[in-house]
């Protein structure tokens, strides 16, 4: 019996309800003959087509591979910083494989498009979970992906792993965060200004959504609490893709004429910042006057515009290609050789990746299993080395421990280290700084198990 | 009791060995010799003995660790400077200055420089450069001292006074000086140094005088001047920052303009709805950096070369399109926005392959780079200067266009009445492919300029293309001069909007505004005139 | 037979397919187990509740543009409204289980420090005033655009490029953390709907019967309205404005109604999607995705109601399929198609379609009814 | 939807004096062009009034003017004693009971020649009306004697665009006779017609006068001889004679200006 007689004896079913329906329509015996043959046809194209959207289900799971989903953006204004990140979880799924896979099976990594579309991250998300049952998934790199994700991944128990620096306030027990917290990012930033350079006056520049607006009250709540006076904050948001910057920048170098030593903290997202740099250097801003520190901007981002005028101007992450360390070297060979290109760079949310998808592999070796609840309990507590010299620790609150480094930015569009921290930093999901978050702390190990514990009234807030 | 003085002793000559041997002159050689040790804190004191020797490399190697170029071999120790000439790389031994092979199998380590110790590097420089042949070098030099006019001695500032013969430099060192005698305490002296800078718009100028105002006891006389002074200066600083906002507005118009104006001719001349209009802008930056990786040699005509063939390779491709697609679709406008949508989707993924989905370095030549200067508290930056220029250069050069060449007369013709042009045998078929290339091209002349400000990247098209047809539509479509003052009003309107909204506030006031606008004048600012609808 | 078959007006076919799709998708996916052939995965029922949010936001724009010639740009913020007085809705059905466990302030108001809910949020806990925002928010912006534009006359490109700009201030507004919207991450995480959990497959069924239902539902109300009289004169203002106004009939308020129902459909078809997506953030309102709209209806075929339904259908499946077989080169494919249907099908897709099953005329098929 | 609009078409205009259209001193100019200059025209109740004139005499904004078209820049339009016409639009002149039918023929392509007729019916125009209407009987005998009268019967379901030149002059004309206005402005109504087309427009034009007041504008000068009683010729914006037809034939002025330069017509 071939499935498409199948499909017109099971046809009858919904068509008779049709039929008594039509009915009800006073038509004569004669229309309803022709209805009878219309919809034959119709219920058959009906069901191909809503067969063809479950076509995959039909796929049976192939024993002998892993499956690791790979979601990021490859098209749309997200695919110039995420494609990197496909790239590089390819890569490490290349070299997995060449060491033999993971229990002895092949890794498989399917990619998906989510193209910059916050929907179609959640729908992609359900896809590789549901459709191709994918054991892993690497993925996201704005806040809103992330969030889109999330309830997804939290439904169907899957797991995955974000690694981008982003505002904190979160935690998941299907989400791991190998990105930077503000505290491992934008606090030892400010005290480097503020201790080093002498900052005393602030400008707070960023795109006007979550990720700048939480680190900016962090940060406001944080030089406050260091004496900093209101008059000499200066916050100022900017749409997505903002491109002319003439006003902000004179700005800004009219705030900084006032004697006292001015810096700006940067939250500017990915696009707008090439215009913002090219103004800075344009108008004159130096870094010795008016030092910027950047949180997105990377080696990534830098190799797309002449950063000459840029010279000296910060950026604070936790990784950056000029650090030397044997691991790194190798690292950055790997990846030119991969991607076939000596001029391209690495940079930090591709080592996140690195180190997560090297402590996730660790895990299901150790297990021997790839069942979600084993390894995250495995994770939790996992170390591998990460690229500048350190061990990376997964902590109970699904965030990473990671050393900060400040770097001045040269000439070549490389990150040069200024300063850095003696050791790790424990990565904060909830920060310290914001009165609605102070109590709050997340552990997922046994016997917390809690993304939001509220250590005053001693209860687990919210859903889980 | 011996022991203390056993102590000092040994305290005593200890300091004392360390005092000879700092006393103790080191070679250049020596001292570059500890480089690869030091670090933040230690080179600022290295860099001052580099700078109490005679010694000739001393000032190219300052120059170098300026710029980030001193490294040196992991092993062997040996420091080299490496730069980039002509694109290509060349190593130079500092010791010797000769030109050696690039060091094999190994990633050479940096002499790192930060803030400080680049500022470090700058006064040194200056302190030298303050008596540079060069008068360039002696300005330089003495806008760096206005920061922090101790570094400089009153005897040496005299003495430069006396010698100085150029008259900006002079000012400078005598605003230096009144800077110097406002501290003095003494009424006159005082007064005298007020009424020096009286209108002097120096930031530091500024600075110094509000933090004499802060003080206390100062003589009634010194603190008349003293306000009298400030006030004008505020004035001034306020009047050019007018000046400013008009200057930033006409910029921003102006780059508004060079995106529609290829646009005003797509869609409003040939009513075509052409989504694909951004990425003809697209196209146009990546022809520019195409030139840039094709002639690295040539930075500096790079864009002089890129304008012709951005819109060579743009108006190609938009002909290409006219004779594929839209030619096709006579008669049928609203399609076209399908079909160059589809076009748009195409060319940016197509970018994407090509070039690589991230954003391409498109170099800034030294002309465009800078600003200039025209008082302390008001200066335009040359790439915006240029940028208005040219567009208005680009728009009047059309206009021209439009009125005196035969393609000109036939566009305008067919864009009034297609079946009347026809009737007089105009050849409209040919008409149309001219007019969409000449569209097209413009926008990627566009893209030249456009590479200068922002990404160039495969979304760079996306960016504009909302605002393109906003400001073909608020002028009147089908009316060039409608764009250019449409581009302008909404550039200007923006920028006095934006210090005062923040800029997201901005554009959406600006877009609410808009559409009010259209209630009252649906045909835009200048409408087509004619009897029948 | 040919003939008997075209005795089927198209109304008829539409809401019969549906009715189809619905009841079969609903009986696959509750009756056959999972892996047998028929199973209807709740993934396919989740995508196809989806497209059918899609198909029902093509309706409303082909109402407009297909019958009245007004193209809007602007479709996409309707569709954002509607979807936003859900998903205020929703937010609050979090209650205290956010991560802040505030009972009543959702976890971003919580975030900025605001202390109660602003005015515009009051109520919106209740069923009945998210029912009622879902139709009044997008009806009255529409309604207001609407008349100032349709009154003054603003049409062709001129009022496109307005819409265009309408949800283009609407999308930089719904941005900003001030509004009180939730920004650029807008609301998700959502829990339940009446009680019932957004998560359990029965809520996905039901959610998707109810879009089925109301899409069919809206498909037999455009059908009328551009059967009835005003229909005509709808179709008639798109042919020739100034032609119906000497024949005095006032056609702004024509095409005002008509562009506030299309609204209203378009906010319903956005509270649909919200709760089977599970998030509205502004990028709804990007210009981008309203164009997608008009593309939608393009390829389907404008002017046809069931064409827009297709061109919907198809193009989103595509988009669906496409990211995932060919990730890095569907954008090419999704391009090519457009310029190809442009060229090829003047009609869109229901020119080949209409060709082999033309349908019987509606205007007869009505007056044989009467 | 606008009760309040019910009034004055029920009414209609006040015509105690006789005269059912005044026009006194219209100007209109388009960029320094006077396409009108102080111009003053009278039509009375039932009267058949013809407008000839030059190309550019201002024939067609007259008619602009008068539908609310085009404002004047100066001067007033009183339709009947009671209605200021400039405070009106397009739709409100007509639901008033004034009708025009254009030089090009404008019909509404898509719609069958009977829906045309349908749209054009005297009734209320409102929106809501319009949603819930259904053809009442009288109707149908209404639009089935127009059918009769311009001779499309067998064309009713037929789309417009298929249509002839000259039906579709016919099909206008039935759409102003679906109106029932009281002042009908017909602009040349027998350009592409034959013969014997134009003799049954003359006829239906005749017996249309009375009832209802007709202005046509027509260049046909056999037309105008054989339906007009009173003929206006304008030249340059203005009146430059009125009368019956033979008197206008034989003013010197007008043949100077007007038939010296189209005599052969």
């Amino acid at each position: 019996m071939t499935p498409i007689s199948s499909f017109l004896r099971f046809a009858h079913l919904p068509q008779s309800r049709v039929e008594m329906t039509q009915n009800a329509n006073n038509k004569t015996p004669e229309q309803l003959e022709g209805h009878h043959m219309k919809l034959k046809k119709l219920t058959l194209a009906a069901a191909l087509i809503a067969s063809s959207l479950a076509s995959s289900v039909t796929f049976a799971k192939d024993d002998d591979t892993i499956k690791v989903g790979v979601l990021h953006s490859l098209t749309g204004t997200m695919a110039i910083s995420e494609t990197t990140l496909k790239d590089t979880v390819l890569m490490m799924v290349d070299e997995q494989n060449k060491k033999g896979g993971l229990l002895g099976k092949k890794i498989e990594a399917v990619v998906v498009d989510p193209a910059s579309n916050w929907p179609l991250f959640a729908e992609k998300a359900r896809e590789l979970l549901v459709q191709e049952d994918v054991d892993v998934i690497f993925g996201g790199w704005t806040s809103v992906s992330r969030k889109s994700v999330l309830p997804v991944v939290e439904e169907l128990n899957g797991m995955m792993f974000y690694p981008v620096q982003y505002e904190g306030e979160e935690s998941s027990k299907n989400v791991f965060y190998t990105g930077a917290a503000p505290n491992q990012q934008a606090i030892p930033a400010v005290d480097y200004l503020m201790n080093d350079i002498g900052a005393e006056r602030w400008v707070l520049l960023g795109t006007d959504y979550v990720y700048p607006r939480t680190t900016n009250k962090i940060l406001e709540a944080y030089l406050k609490a260091n004496g900093v006076e209101d008059k000499d904050i200066m916050i100022q948001y900017t749409p997505f893709g903002h491109s002319d910057w003439q006003n902000i920048v004179s700005d800004v170098k009219k705030f900084g004429s006032t004697g006292k030593k001015t810096a700006v903290v940067s939250t500017i997202n990915g696009d707008a910042n090439v215009p913002f740099y090219k103004e800075l250097g344009n108008q004159g801003i130096s870094a010795e006057d008016i030092p910027v520190v950047a949180f997105s901007v990377g080696e990534e981002e830098l190799s797309g515009f002449d950063t000459s005028p840029l010279v000296g101007h910060l950026a604070a992450w936790n990784y950056f290609q000029s650090i030397y360390t044997d691991e790194n070297d190798a690292f950055i060979a790997k990846w030119k050789a991969f991607i076939g290109d000596e001029d391209r760079v690495t940079n930090d949310p591709m080592e996140a990746t690195y180190i997560g998808f090297n402590m996730w592999a660790k895990a299901v070796e150790q297990t021997g299993t790839t069942d979600v609840d084993t390894v995250s309990d495995a994770l939790i507590g996992m170390a591998t080395p990460n690229l500048t010299g350190g061990i990376a620790v997964m902590n109970p609150n699904h965030h990473l421990s990671k050393p900060v480094f400040i770097g001045e930015i040269q000439d070549d569009g490389q990150v040069e280290v200024v300063w850095e921290t003696p050791g790790t930093v424990r990565g904060d999901a909830w920060s310290d700084y914001l009165e609605t978050s102070k109590n709050l702390m997340s552990d997922w190990s046994a016997p917390m198990n809690c993304g939001s514990y509220d250590v005053v009234k001693g209860a687990c807030t919210g859903a889980k | 009791m011996v022991k203390p003085f056993l102590a000092l002793f040994f305290v005593l000559s200890f300091l004392g060995m360390a005092f000879n041997v700092g006393a103790e002159e080191q070679s250049f050689e020596e001292l570059v010799a500890e480089l690869p040790d030091t670090n933040f804190k230690t080179l600022p004191a290295l860099l001052d003995k580099f700078a109490e020797q005679d010694d000739p490399r001393t000032a190219i190697l300052l120059t170098n660790l300026l710029g980030g170029d001193v490294y040196y071999h992991p092993r062997s120790q040996q420091v080299i400077t490496m730069t980039k000439v002509q694109g290509e790389r060349q190593f130079i031994d500092v010791l010797t200055s000769e030109v050696i092979a690039e060091p094999s199998g190994v990633r050479l380590r940096k002499v790192r420089v930060n803030n400080s110790v680049r500022s470090h590097i700058r006064q040194l420089q200056a302190q030298q450069n303050i008596s540079d042949s060069n008068p360039d070098v002696r300005l330089k030099a003495v806008k760096n001292l206005l920061s922090d006019v101790d570094q400089i001695s009153p005897q040496l500032l005299a003495n430069r006074l006396q010698k100085e013969q150029d008259s900006d430099i002079h000012a400078l060192l005598s605003a230096i000086a009144a800077l110097h005698e406002l501290d003095s305490g003494d009424e006159s002296k005082q007064l005298d140094a007020i009424n020096t800078l009286r209108g002097n718009l120096q930031p530091d100028v500024r600075i110094a005088l509000m933090q004499l105002q802060q003080r206390d006891a100062l003589p009634e006389t010194v603190r008349d001047a003293l306000n009298s002074t400030l006030a004008g200066i505020e004035t001034q600083r306020k009047w050019y920052g007018w000046a400013e906002n008009i200057f930033f507005g006409v910029s921003m118009g102006s780059v508004l303009l060079l995106a529609a104006i290829g646009l005003a001719i797509t869609f409003g001349v040939m009513g075509v709805i052409n989504m694909a209009h951004g990425e003809m802008i697209m196209l146009g930056a990546y022809t520019t950096y195409v030139i840039q990786q094709a002639f690295p040699g040539l930075i500096e005509y790079s864009l002089l070369m890129a304008v012709p063939a951005a819109f060579l390779v743009s108006g190609f491709v938009g002909i290409v399109i006219e004779r594929s697609v839209i030619q096709f679709l006579k008669g049928r406008p609203l399609e076209t926005l399908l079909a160059t949508f589809g076009i748009s989707l195409i060319l940016q993924q197509l970018v994407r392959t090509v070039f690589s989905p991230l954003n391409r370095q498109v170099a800034a030549p030294e002309w465009m780079s800078g600003s200039l200067q025209i008082n302390p508290v008001f200066s335009v930056t040359y790439n915006r200067l240029y940028i208005i220029l040219f567009s208005l250069t680009v728009f009047f050069a059309l206009m021209i266009f439009l009125k005196k060449s035969s393609l000109g007369l036939h566009v305008r013709a067919v864009a009034q009445n297609r079946d009347m042009a026809r009737a007089l045998s105009v050849k409209s078929n040919w008409v149309d492919a001219a007019t969409f290339g000449l569209g097209s091209g413009i926008a990627g002349v566009a893209g030249v300029v456009l590479s200068q400000l922002t990404n160039v990247g495969p979304n760079l098209g996306q960016s504009y293309i909302i605002d393109s047809f906003l400001v073909v539509v608020f002028g009147g479509v089908a009316s060039l001069w409608g764009t250019l003052v449409s581009a302008m009003t909404l550039g200007i309107v923006n920028k006095f909007l934006e210090p005062v909204t923040g800029p997201v506030l901005a554009t959406i006031i600006v877009l609410v505004g808009l559409v009010f606008f259209i209630q009252k004048r649906p045909m835009g600012l200048f409408p087509q005139k004619g009897r029948a609808e | 037979m040919l003939a008997k078959l075209m005795r089927l007006s198209s109304v008829q076919r539409v809401v019969s397919i549906l009715a189809i799709v619905g009841i079969y998708v609903i009986l696959a996916n509750t009756l056959f187990p999972e892996g047998s052939f028929f199973h209807v995965s709740s993934y396919s029922v989740n995508l196809l509740g989806k497209y059918l949010c899609y198909a029902l936001l093509a309706l409303a724009l082909d109402l407009v543009w297909g019958y009245c010639g007004i193209l809007s740009l602007g479709h996409g913020a309707f569709f954002a409204l509607g979807g936003y007085a859900m998903g205020m809705y929703l937010m609050r059905q979090i209650g205290d289980r956010g991560v802040y466990g505030n009972p009543e302030l959702p976890d971003f108001m919580v975030f900025l420090n605001w202390d109660s809910l602003p005015w515009f949020w009051q109520g919106s806990d209740s069923f009945v005033w998210m029912i009622a925002m879902v139709v009044l928010a997008p009806g009255l912006l529409a309604y207001v655009f609407g008349a100032m534009a349709f009154r003054s006359r603003v049409s062709g490109v001129y009022l496109s490029i307005m819409t265009q700009a309408m949800t283009y201030a609407l999308m930089l507004a719904f941005f900003r953390n001030e509004m009180g919207f939730g920004g650029n991450n807008g609301m998700t995480d959502f829990k339940d709907i009446l009680g019932f959990s957004l998560q359990s497959d029965t809520t996905r069924l039901v959610l998707f019967g109810l879009t089925v239902v109301i899409l069919a539902a809206a498909y037999y109300l455009c059908d009328r309205i551009v059967t009835c009289k005003a229909g005509k004169i709808i179709t008639a203002i798109r042919d020739s404005e100034s032609r119906v106004r000497f024949v005095g009939y006032n056609s702004a308020s024509y095409k005002v109604f008509l562009f506030t129902f299309s609204a209203v459909l378009a906010g319903i078809a956005g509270a649909l999607y919200v709760p089977q997506v599970g998030i509205i953030n502004p990028g709804e309102f990007s210009p981008i995705n309203s164009i997608e709209i008009v593309i939608w209806v393009a390829i389907g075929g404008r002017g046809t109601l069931y064409g827009a339904i297709i061109g919907a259908v198809v193009v989103s499946f595509a988009k669906t399929r496409l990211t995932g077989i060919m990730p890095e080169a569907w954008l090419f494919a999704l391009g090519g198609l457009f310029v190809l249907v442009t060229l090829l099908l003047p009609k869109g897709l229901v020119g080949l379609f209409d060709k082999r099953f033309p349908a019987k005329k509606n205007t007869t098929a009505q007056e044989n009814a009467a | 939807m606008r009760p309040a609009m019910m009034t004055p078409e029920q009414t209609g205009p006040d015509t105690r004096h006789g005269m059912i259209l005044y026009m006194e001193n219209v100007s209109v100019s388009f960029d320094g062009f006077k396409a009108l200059n102080d111009l003053n025209l009278y039509i009375k109740e039932g009267e058949l009034r013809c407008l000839i004139g030059a190309n550019g005499a201002g024939k067609t904004t007259l008619m602009d003017v008068i539908t609310g078209k085009t404002r004047p820049d100066t001067g007033t339009v009183s339709y009947g004693q009671q209605f200021n016409l400039l405070q009106h639009n397009e739709e409100q002149i007509s639901r008033l009971g004034i009708g025009r039918k254009f030089q090009k023929p404008t019909v509404f392509e898509a719609l069958s020649v009977k829906d045309n007729l349908y749209l054009s019916l005297k009734m209320d125009k409102g929106i809501w009306t319009s949603l819930w209407h259904n053809l009442s009987g009288e109707q149908k005998d209404d639009i089935d004697r127009i059918l009769h009268t311009i001779g499309l019967t067998e064309h009713r379901d037929r789309p417009a665009s298929v249509l002839s030149h000259g039906q579709k002059q016919w099909l206008e004309i039935g759409m102003l006779l679906a109106a029932k206005p009281k002042l009908l402005l017909v602009d040349e109504p027998v350009a592409g017609m034959t013969v014997s087309e134009a003799e049954r427009t003359a006829e239906l034009l005749t017996s249309l006068a009375g009832e209802h007041s007709v202005v046509v504008v027509e260049h046909d000068m056999g037309f105008v001889r054989s339906i007009a009683r009173t003929v206006t010729v304008l030249h340059q914006g203005s009146v430059l004679a009125e009368g019956t037809m033979d008197a206008i034939q034989s003013d010197p002025e007008v043949k100077k200006v007007y038939l010296g330069e189209e005599g052969n017509a």
